[in-house]
């Protein structure tokens, strides 16, 4: 049976304890996939797994608090799946897991710079085991699955479902790549190189807070402090400033969180880079408190923590 | 809001420097003030007046003094704006003495800076609001920690003054340092007359339970109400049957320990009763050297007890007691003088500490008070003080002087001679500190009735020649090198802080300075007090301090206690935390991170898990507000808005400018 | 907004109250002269210190911020340092991706019988602020700025991550 | 009037137009396609996709200030400064459903009542240079809505992609008064080509789906949360739906105030945010995202045009679904409400 079946199976026999199982199926045009509240075995025959399935479905997971829902997760989900129950976000016992070993995933930016037309006119898509062929305005188009995988997928170590009730596929032995060239490239930067680059996308930012709302650690979602009056953090105004302000106090919040799924990159209407300086900061976590989040069940935060001896911090003489 | 500034003179420590009638003109720009004057001396009672009248006279509902730091006149202001009709927490302070005329050159630099502390002090006092304060009870008992001099004097007073009170003293007898002393100075009376009859106040009196062999474990809580954690170190003596007979120390056959009380002279018994006087006078075993605990034989002590209370099995003991405050007593070491190069590291064996001779000199010491020098008990003729030994020197790290070092030294001088009438006595010294009632004069009896002869210089070497030891060193005032044959070396070694203390510290919540002194919470207002309300200092933990000094200390700090617990209530600090329930979401990080468990998890009528602040148990750090992503749980007088105020009046936010 | 001396940077400071607040305290006791351009706010322990607090001061466009609290060990709350020191070190090496210069940005602890070592740091600070001289606005603050910024991404320049496929 | 304008020429207009106005164009930028301010030496992307923000800033800026206040010391009287728009703005190249936007704005901005100021003084000065769609998106319902992809409305000059250059069409006086410019040549026979390009555009659309009973079929399912919980699953209520949005007209004013000083500020606002009915209380009424849901659908296809002749407050130009980072389809949504057995 194909592992898709296999999903289908494993849903069917736990739908009945559940309110519904969130999984994918095919959105508005055959390149687009949405997320899938399975609620009956109907629904099953929309769901879809495999490159296109790119949303972080745990993002759901704190919505359905307090009730039982199943979620399918690719690896890189099922560390934030990890994260909100060690922040206690969610209830284990809450939520079926039906983990993926997982293939991964493309970029839709990618694909748009691939293609010879804008994806916008896509006609058909057939997948292939390591191709996508896309009908474009007219034009047929074969893209290499490797060319258009997304940045997560090319340093992904953790392919297969790290919890869940049942894993679905067959285990990968990871390869990941052991950086992003655009991230090394960018970080070797000159200062004046980087603030002039933010500023110029602070500038092109609207604020939507699609990269919060599509966030799976943002859990504050609706009181955010970047949306309060009290406290007031950020001015309503649309400068450069105020929009970096809320991308700092974004990736202050999430320092020592973030599972790197790329849902805020991945969500931003204005493709800002964001995973930049996600990358960025969970790199330096990594290097401090040797800590990455959602990697293993029962791990503290590092900054709701400390050790009187820090190892790694070295206090600068004064 | 209508808010009246007030920039202080202070007479001209202020306005030297600082232009103070131009920042009352520049704070009239500022929002909502309305009020604005410069003032000669703001904290006189003419200067706090004028601001109750100005409260009156302009409706002011905020007050901002500009003066010197919070630290030292905050509550002053605080109370007079209270006597004004406003709540206390409707004013704000700007520094501009300590962190700007005291510090800065140039005036007009000085006036700016100074007009911008005030600017951020109005602004956040516009985001200030009334704040209440709690009331609590307090427990109606005293912990005081070290039974030396001080602590005795402060468990005593407290006791009498109706306190409960637990006295925990690490070792197995109270009396500390004082306890191993022949005579002090400048009476020359006999130590343990003087202290003995306070140590058995301690054993006797109703209102003290006493814990020796025992140490603080854990302390937590806050002020009015601690729990803390004492460790009773096992005995293996079953105090509640001991006599204090002492069969078991005669008939001990293990005695190659050496015996601390006598500073290591002699050796001791592996079962023991550190001195006659020793309170309580309970028999204890060294478990280290007991031939019973370390190898399993012997047992001697078991057969002849008379009431049975030798207990092999016994385990440390862990006792939870309540307080309300605590007194800090815990004492001094002494500076190991075997780093210095000069004095021998420790090889010659007639080279002293000052208080292993006052064990030779006292009747209870080893020698029965004749002064035999360790190599071949003879008795010396010429004995050669040095004083200095870890006092006043840099390359120790030991800059401060000891204090009493002089006075001792003096005091060991006269007794040299009083036991030893034809010996001849040096004190090589580098000054004679010696302020204090009748001080100067004893150290003069010494040298001219006692015919001491003091040596002004440092000693550069000591080396045996035969069975003397030669001391060499410098007489700077004669310009000449001396050497003086020694049959005996006496050093007088300064005063470090206590072994043990910064850990203590660190669970009291009392900083210590950079050499392990606790730091009173003011060097000269507030002796006693400390940073953490309720805990309070005595004697030499605080600083090196002679038997006076450290017995009014001790009394100081029980009068504190005593003040603090007559009132039946105590108010909280209404700066605490507080959660906004409709924006917190429960998620328990700021329970987490909270030191003090001030925080606990509530359900709202919902059902939803939500935050909650306990008042008196907060002690407002603020640690909660920074960990709450919402910023739902916001530490009053410091919120988030209010931090961001004085930001944006530092930093004006970029507005009025439209990009696209 | 007087207007703000040329002498002058901006270097904002946050300070804990028991212990660095009075190190700053002890310096002016002692008469310790020190350059004029901190301005200091007190806070009660460095753990209410949100490194969100300094990025908006550095947003703002202060040229320098300067936090100090109790030794580690030392804090007045037990534990408030300890966790400021992990936030702010995050926040310190974080800095360099945004292109602020986090040399702008230190973190110090200064107890409060330390009145010389604030005046060193003090000094060193506002020295090495002056080194590095006025902060950029991250408002780019004229429209030839703005433009040449615009002009710049719209030829696909400064952004790494789009435009080629293999990342 | 119809004239022809090459490409170059057209580079050469907004060069020229942008040395006496605010000229936005879409400009690649940075992967994505916005509207900027057009510089000298910026290229323009026209045709790769359809930008990704509308035009609607040029009209309705996402920060407005509506006025500063000024004051010397606090017993003073306060300086108000009214801050009114100034000067010209064209937009050139945007979409005839981006343009057609402000159609929407119109009856709410100005009524006999209650007249806009800023957004009619934008409104009057701003001048949009429309290019017709050649090829639908998979996203574009422009012609369900009552529209096509060469609809005029809303535009003062309609371009449409002939060979090396564009057939420019004058739909308004302002956009004639353009036209006159020198870089415009004669269009000789090549309208016709226009007009044939311009047909198989609207023809490659399809047929139009007919959302005439949505107003009645969304207010039947006002009250039916099931209905909404289950079309809003997957909503994440974040703002780009509506930030993205040519109609959507909502704002929020704040004051920013700093020590004496302040300004008021208009800012585009988000019904699919929890802050947009928050009331002083504390109090919510549109607590969930089902609820906000609703709202944008029903006002959008059910509450406006009951208010506004049947006009339906949406140019399907599709930014919201293709945006949307959960995939929310807004046709979807009104399909299923007009569907609805009951």
């Amino acid at each position: 049976m194909s592992q898709l079946d296999d999903l289908k199976t494993a849903i069917k026999s736990r739908l009945g304890d559940l309110e519904c199982v969130i999984g994918w199926e095919q959105g508005y045009d055959p390149l687009h996939a949405t997320p899938l509240f399975i609620r009956s075995e109907a629904d099953l025959d929309r769901l879809i797994i495999g490159p296109l399935a790119v949303h972080n479905l745990a993002t759901y997971l704190t919505g359905w608090k307090g009730k039982k829902v199943g979620v399918v997760v690719k690896g890189c989900d099922s560390k934030s799946v990890i994260e909100l129950l060690n922040e206690k976000l969610i209830n284990r016992d809450d939520v079926v897991i039906f983990g993926l070993c997982c293939d991964g995933v493309v970029s839709q930016r990618k694909i748009r710079a691939a293609l010879p037309a804008d994806p916008g006119f896509v006609e058909s898509v057939e997948i292939g085991a390591d191709s996508l062929k896309v009908t474009v305005a007219g034009q047929a188009a074969t893209l290499r699955l490797d060319d258009v995988r997304a940045d997560k997928c090319r340093v992904c170590d953790t392919p297969d479902a790290l919890v869940s009730d049942f894993l679905i596929g067959k285990a990968h032995t990871p390869a990941p790549a052991p950086s992003l060239k655009c991230q090394d490239e960018f970080e070797a930067k000159s200062d004046a190189e980087k603030f002039a680059f933010w500023q110029e996308t602070m500038g092109r930012c609207i604020r939507c807070y699609a990269c919060r709302n599509a966030c799976p650690m943002c859990v504050c979602r609706d009181y955010c402090i970047a949306t309060s009056r009290d406290p007031l953090w950020v001015s309503q105004e649309n400068l450069p400033s105020e929009n970096m302000m809320f991308q700092m106090i974004h990736v202050s919040h999430l320092a020592g969180r973030c599972t790197e799924c790329g849902e805020c990159e991945r969500a931003c209407p204005v493709d800002i880079p964001l995973m930049l300086l996600r990358r960025y900061m969970n790199k330096q976590v990594r290097d401090v408190f040797q800590h990455e989040a959602g990697k293993a069940l029962d791990q503290t935060p590092p900054l709701l923590t400390f050790k009187v001896e820090e190892e790694r911090i070295n206090e600068r003489g004064w | 809001m209508r808010i009246g500034v007030f920039i202080c003179h202070c007479g001209s420590n202020i306005a030297g420097t600082v232009d103070c009638p131009s920042v009352a003109a520049t704070a009239l720009t500022y929002p909502d003030v309305v009020f604005s004057t410069d003032t000669m001396y703001a904290c006189s009672e003419p200067g706090q007046d004028a601001i109750i009248q100005a409260v009156k006279d302009k409706n002011l509902d905020g007050v901002v003094v500009a003066s010197c730091t919070p630290r030292m006149h905050e509550q002053t202001f605080r109370r007079a704006v209270e006597r004004a009709g406003l709540n206390r927490y409707m004013f704000e302070m700007a520094n501009i003495r300590e962190h700007v005329s005291w510090i800065g050159k140039t005036k007009d630099l000085n006036t700016g800076k100074a007009a911008e502390l005030v600017r951020m002090a109005v602004e956040k006092l516009r985001r200030n609001r009334p704040l209440m304060a709690k009331r609590f009870e307090t427990t109606k008992r005293v912990l005081v920690i070290g039974g030396g001099v001080a602590g005795i004097q402060a468990a005593l007073d407290c006791a009498d003054g109706g306190q409960e009170v637990v006295l925990v003293e690490r070792e197995q007898s109270i009396g500390g340092k004082m306890a191993k002393l022949d005579k002090t100075f400048p009476t020359v009376d006999c130590s343990s007359c003087v202290l003995g009859p306070k140590m058995v106040d301690i054993a006797q009196h109703p209102n003290i339970t006493l814990y020796t062999c025992a140490e603080v474990e854990s302390v937590g809580g806050y002020v009015g109400n601690f729990q803390v954690t004492v460790r009773r170190k096992a005995t293996h003596v079953d105090w509640t049957k001991c006599t204090g007979c002492g069969l078991c120390v005669e008939k001990c056959p293990s005695r190659k320990h050496p015996d601390p009380f006598n500073e290591n002279l002699c050796n001791a018994p592996s079962i023991n009763i550190p001195f006659p006087q020793a309170i309580p006078k309970k028999a204890a075993i060294n478990a280290s050297s007991c031939l019973m605990l370390t190898k399993g034989k012997c047992g001697l002590c078991a057969k002849v007890c008379p009431v049975k209370c030798i207990d092999f099995e016994q385990k440390d003991e862990l006792v939870n007691v309540d307080v309300g405050a605590i007194v800090v007593a815990t004492g001094y070491d002494l500076f190991d003088w075997h780093k210095y190069p000069q004095y021998g590291e420790g090889r010659y064996k007639d080279v002293i500490t000052s208080l292993q001779y006052e064990r030779l000199l006292s009747a209870s010491g080893p020698t029965g008070g004749h002064i035999k020098r360790p190599s071949d008990g003879k008795e010396p003729k010429n004995v050669v003080f040095i004083q200095c030994v870890g006092s006043r020197d840099k390359s120790v790290n030991r800059p401060y002087c000891s204090g009493f070092c002089c006075m001792y030294t003096a005091k060991q001088a006269i007794l040299t001679k009083d036991h030893i009438p034809d010996s001849q006595s040096y004190v090589f010294y580098m000054d004679i500190r010696s302020p204090g009632k009748l001080y100067d004069e004893f150290v003069r009896r010494a040298m001219e009735e006692y015919g001491a002869q003091y040596v002004r210089g440092r000693v550069a070497m000591i080396y045996p020649k035969g069975d003397k030891l030669v001391v060499r060193g410098a007489d700077t005032l004669a310009g000449t090198q001396v050497e003086v044959p020694a049959d005996l070396v006496v050093l007088a070694v300064g005063a470090e802080s206590a072994k043990g203390a910064v850990q203590l510290g660190e669970k009291l919540r009392v900083a210590p300075d950079q050499y392990g002194f606790f730091v009173e919470s003011h060097p000269k207002l507030k002796p006693v007090e400390t940073n953490t309300a309720g805990v309070f200092l005595a004697g030499a933990c605080q600083g090196p301090k002679d038997i006076p000094a450290s017995v009014g200390q001790g009394s100081a700090a029980a009068s504190k206690v005593l003040g603090l617990l007559s009132k039946a209530m105590l108010e909280s600090d209404p700066a605490v935390s507080r959660v906004n329930p409709a924006r917190c979401v429960g998620c328990g990080k700021c329970i987490q991170t909270c030191p003090f468990g001030a925080i606990k998890e509530i359900q709202d009528r919902f059902g939803n898990p939500k935050a909650e602040v306990i008042d008196t148990v907060c002690q407002g750090c603020g640690i909660c507000t920074v960990t709450c992503p919402q910023g739902a749980i916001q530490l009053e007088h410091f919120t988030d808005n209010q931090i961001l105020a004085e930001v944006n009046a530092l930093c004006p936010p970029k507005m009025f400018a439209n990009f696209e | 907004m007087p207007a703000q001396d040329v002498r002058e940077l901006r270097i904002v400071g946050f300070l804990c109250n028991w212990c660095s607040y009075g190190g700053a305290d002890t310096a002016g006791v002692g008469r310790f002269t020190q350059p004029t351009d901190l301005r200091i706010i007190r806070v009660p322990c460095s753990g209410r210190i949100d490194p969100l607090f300094i990025v908006r001061a550095l947003m703002n466009g202060a040229d320098g911020v300067l936090v100090s609290g109790c030794h580690p060990r030392d804090c007045h709350y037990a534990e408030g340092n300890f966790y400021a020191r992990r936030r702010l070190e995050m926040l310190k090496r974080f800095l360099p991706i945004t292109g602020i210069d986090e040399r702008r940005f230190e973190y110090t602890w200064v107890s409060a019988s330390e009145g010389q070592r604030w005046q060193h740091v003090v000094t060193e600070f506002t020295r090495r602020i002056h080194e590095l001289g006025p902060a950029p606005s991250f408002n780019p603050k004229s429209d030839v700025d703005w433009n040449a910024l615009a002009v710049q991404a719209s030829q696909g320049q400064g952004c790494p991550c789009h435009g080629s496929i293999q990342a | 009037m119809e004239k022809f304008i090459t490409k170059e020429n057209l580079n050469r207009l907004a060069a020229e137009l942008a040395a006496t106005c605010r000229v936005l164009a879409p400009v690649a930028d940075c992967g994505t396609v916005t509207f900027r301010r057009f510089q000298p030496g910026m290229v323009m992307d026209l045709h790769s996709r359809m930008a990704a923000v509308s035009p609607k800033a040029a009209t309705f800026p996402q920060t407005e200030t509506l006025l500063v206040v000024k004051r010397e010391i606090p017993e003073k009287k306060p300086e108000i400064i009214e801050t009114l728009p100034e000067g010209k703005n064209v937009v050139i190249g945007c979409r005839p459903c981006g343009a057609r936007g402000k159609l929407i704005f119109d009856p709410v901005y100005e009524t006999d009542k209650i007249k806009d100021p800023y957004y009619l003084q934008r409104r009057k000065n701003t001048v949009f240079i429309s290019l017709a769609c050649d090829r639908p998106e998979t996203t574009c319902f422009c012609h369900s809505v009552g529209s096509g992809p060469a609809d005029p409305s809303g535009s003062d000059v309609l371009l449409t992609l002939v060979g090396e250059g564009y057939v420019a069409r004058s739909v308004t006086p302002e956009g004639e008064e353009i036209m006159k410019m020198a870089l415009f040549a004669d269009a000789g026979d090549k309208g016709k080509e226009a007009d044939a390009k311009n047909a198989k555009a609207r023809e490659m659309m399809g047929e139009a789906h007919d959302y005439a009973s949505a107003p009645a079929k969304l207010l039947a399912r006002f009250d039916d949360m099931d209905f909404w919980l289950a079309q809003s699953a997957k909503c994440i209520s974040c703002g780009a739906c509506t930030y993205m949005c040519p109609t959507c007209y909502c704002f929020n004013i704040t004051d920013d105030d700093l020590g004496l000083s302040s300004q008021r500020i208009r800012t585009w606002d988000n019904c699919m945010s929890h802050t947009f009915t928050l009331e002083g209380s504390g109090h919510n009424p549109r607590s969930t995202k089902a609820h906000r849901l609703k709202n944008r659908v029903g006002h959008k296809f059910s509450y406006y045009p009951d208010l506004h002749k049947g006009v339906i407050a949406c140019c399907g130009c599709g930014r919201c679904i293709k945006q949307c980072p959960a995939g929310v389809d807004i046709r979807q949504i009104v399909n299923a409400a007009q569907e609805y057995a009951e």
